[in-house]
């Protein structure tokens, strides 16, 4: 479970002020993925930083069921250490997010299969092709089971094939009814990640101008509902 | 009357008062026959010392409060109480000299106030560099409120090195400039400056307070809680 | 409290991993040190100077060069792997990740200083034998506490330009009471003194080290939290 | 009675370089927050 109440968060002070999040309000449940799409600048990243505690937001609160140690958080940083094998990545980011030690070892072997990389496991990061690192950043995303999963725009830079099979992961590993996991992916291109959504929200300068459940609607209607809704949306 | 008008006032009456000083200490206190009339340069080094190390304790303790209170007044002040502490400094660092050369016959002596005084310039450099490197606001608050509380810690440390290393060079002190056990007339212009001083402290900051509140202003970085 | 220290040990161990692997930076700290010494045995004249007066300030500040680069990679490793956001992402508290970058500094500047000290007594002919134990003690009192005030200030300005040259100033005045007591017990045990003379200067180490250490433990948090 | 060290000259230098530097941050204030 994953719930944010009236986040409000600034850049800056006085008129110099850029406002990143103006009262934000959602509620997800195992098993929501929630994709929210808006123009760069939108506070987007924003939004996921604070959710993930990276950012103490000037106002609202998060709560996230099992605290930090059930959040994984996939951005443009992989967070591994080139000189270090994906293994040794796995195991040293297990232990800070307090895996038992008897655990750690088969916990990164069971990743590093699901991905599909256990011939890989005992190379040195810096030693893979980019598709394999952004794996290799999500096995360690994943090491420690998080029931809540954030992904700061996931697709950049990746090729459609890349792109096509990080959906498919992601499909999977959302999982289904209660033992699902929460998932929140902010992206600025409309047609990328849209079928895993089971919800969507458009955010437009620090505010969810929409925020709805999917309800089987396509690229296309969400895209045509984006561009009302941004359009219509003048308010701002 | 703004913030700045006030400051200008006090540091003028606080200049009015070191002239004070300054025809007392030539003309009315008595020669030091030990040391001669350079001896008289003790009544602005040892009140500018003081004060260079109050501001340094002061910067501190706003830091500290800062780090809890995440109020930008704070911040403010510690930077007017570091810029001006800087300013005092340098009047020790430069006075200490032309005192020290008459009395102990060379430039500089790791006598214990020029030695700690020395240091807490170091940190002065130090901590308004830091001010100067870091663009955002807060986070510049924050840091330079880290910095400030490592130096008030410090001062103390500094205080303890200098004392057991000077217990090993004694230096021959014929009046003990520390201690203010003058006789009367002396000691009155002893505290007479040390009230101008006190003054000048007090109006230089407000006015370099009221300097990065207009500058926060106008770039509308700070927001405004005075 | 053992999740804390298993956690700063994770830290700790991969920052180590990582240098020993890498081995750039160990292996230019080593060389610096040994041509530091080396630079200072052309740069004195024994017959002028007694070389025991002098050793002690040329093994510290030989020492405090040694720290300074260990302290600048500190946080390099994280900047260069983009990993600090997952540090802070993860459930490792500030105070483990300040505790795991401390060890991790304080090994790599001990493995500088065991070769360090061996060339010193190597070039420098001084009787370290009957006062290895205390001297390696005093080493490690004196280096704990400008290493830890050291990471606090890494950690302060990777986010500001020219963070080298700031960490160098800011620290500068912190290095000063560790250094003043370093450099006299170390005098005083290579001139064979015994080591009751020197318990004030011990004192002021050991105070140094637990205020220090508990401050950097506790403001760490305000140097790394956006 | 001993006769009195003549260093004046020396009291004179201090108290002007405290008088100068003084001045220049009191006038440098002034003048910065003078600006509107």
């Amino acid at each position: 479970m994953l719930s944010a109440e009236g986040l409000r968060h600034v850049f800056g002070e006085g008129r110099g002020q850029v406002v990143a999040l103006d009262g934000v309000s959602f509620t997800l449940t195992s098993g929501q993925t929630l994709a929210i799409f808006g123009p760069n600048g939108a506070g987007k990243t924003t939004l996921l930083k604070v959710l993930a505690g990276l950012i103490r937001p000037r106002a609202g609160s998060v709560r996230v069921a099992g605290g930090r140690r059930a959040i994984g958080w996939i951005g443009h940083q992989s967070h591994l250490y080139e000189h270090l094998t994906v293994r040794e990545n796995l195991l040293f980011w297990a232990t800070l997010y307090g895996v038992p030690a008897a655990r750690r070892a088969p916990r990164a072997a069971e990743v590093l299969g699901r991905l599909g990389m256990g011939d890989r496991a005992d190379q040195p990061v810096w030693s893979l092709s980019r598709g394999l690192a952004q794996r290799a950043a999500i096995a360690k995303a994943l090491i420690h089971d998080p029931s809540v999963l954030l992904l700061d725009e996931p697709f950049t830079g990746l090729d459609l094939a890349a792109a096509a099979e990080l959906r498919a992961l992601l499909g999977e590993l959302r999982g289904g009814g209660a033992a699902g996991r929460v998932l929140v992916l902010a992206t600025h291109n409309v047609d990328e990640g849209v079928e895993l959504a089971t919800d969507v929200a458009f955010q437009r300068r620090g505010r969810f101008v929409h925020f709805a459940p999917r309800a089987g609607r396509g690229p296309a209607e969400i895209a045509e509902a984006y561009r009302r809704a941004v359009a219509g949306g003048t308010d701002g | 009357m703004s913030l700045a008008h006030k400051g200008r006032w006090i540091t003028l009456v606080g200049l009015v008062c070191l002239a004070g000083v300054y025809v007392r200490a030539l003309a009315f206190t008595p020669v030091e026959r030990l040391q001669g009339p350079a001896q008289k340069i003790f009544y602005l080094h040892v009140p500018a010392a003081l004060w260079t190390e109050a501001a340094m304790i002061l910067v501190g303790l706003a830091g500290i409060f800062y780090l809890f209170l995440k109020d930008p007044r704070l911040d403010r002040f510690a930077a007017a109480s570091a810029e001006v502490g800087t300013v005092f400094a340098t009047i020790v660092l430069t006075t200490g000299p032309i005192w020290g050369k008459p009395i102990w016959g060379t430039w500089w002596t790791w006598d214990a106030r020029l030695t700690s005084t020395l240091f807490l310039f170091f940190l002065y450099v130090g901590y308004l560099l830091v001010r100067g490197a870091v663009r955002d606001p807060r986070l510049r608050a924050r840091y330079a409120a880290v910095l400030g509380i490592c130096g008030l810690c410090l001062v103390p440390f500094i205080h303890l090195s200098v004392f057991l290393f000077r217990t090993l060079h004694p230096q021959p002190i014929i009046v003990k400039p520390s201690a203010p056990s003058l006789p009367g007339s002396m000691l009155a212009t002893w505290l007479f400056s040390l009230a101008a001083f006190t003054l000048l402290y007090v109006g230089f900051v407000t006015q370099r307070y009221a300097l990065s509140l207009a500058r926060d202003a106008q770039q509308g970085e700070h927001a405004d809680h005075a | 409290m053992g999740d804390l220290l298993a956690q700063a040990w994770a830290v700790a161990r991969k920052d180590l991993v990582l240098e020993f692997r890498t081995r750039t930076a160990l292996v230019s700290a080593v060389v610096f040190t040994a041509l530091v010494l080396t630079v200072f045995n052309f740069g004195r004249d024994p017959t002028a100077v007694p070389t025991v007066d002098l050793a002690p300030t040329i093994l510290w500040v030989t020492f405090t060069f040694a720290a300074m680069l260990a302290l600048n990679r500190a946080f390099q490793l994280e900047l260069e792997n983009q990993a600090l956001e997952g540090l802070l992402v993860s459930p490792l508290s500030r105070t483990g990740l300040y505790w795991g970058k401390l060890v991790a500094n304080l090994v790599f500047v001990a493995v500088v200083e065991a070769v360090g000290l061996p060339l010193f007594v190597l070039f420098f002919d001084v009787p370290v034998g009957r006062v290895l134990v205390p001297l390696v003690g005093v080493i490690a009192l004196a280096t704990l506490g400008f290493v830890a005030v050291g990471t606090l200030f890494s950690a302060l300005v990777i986010r500001t330009r020219f963070a080298e040259l700031l960490l160098v100033v800011i620290l500068l005045p912190f290095l000063v009471p560790p250094l003043i007591g370093a450099v006299q017990v170390t005098a005083r045990l290579l001139g064979g003194r015994p080591l009751s003379e020197s318990v004030g200067y011990l004192k002021l180490l050991a105070a140094y080290d637990i205020v220090f250490v508990s401050l950097a433990s506790f403001l760490f948090r305000f140097t790394v939290d956006e | 009675m001993p006769d009195v060290p003549q260093n004046a000259g020396y009291m004179v230098a201090a108290y002007i370089v405290t008088a100068v530097i003084l001045l220049i941050y009191a006038i440098s204030l002034h003048r910065r927050t003078a600006k509107p």
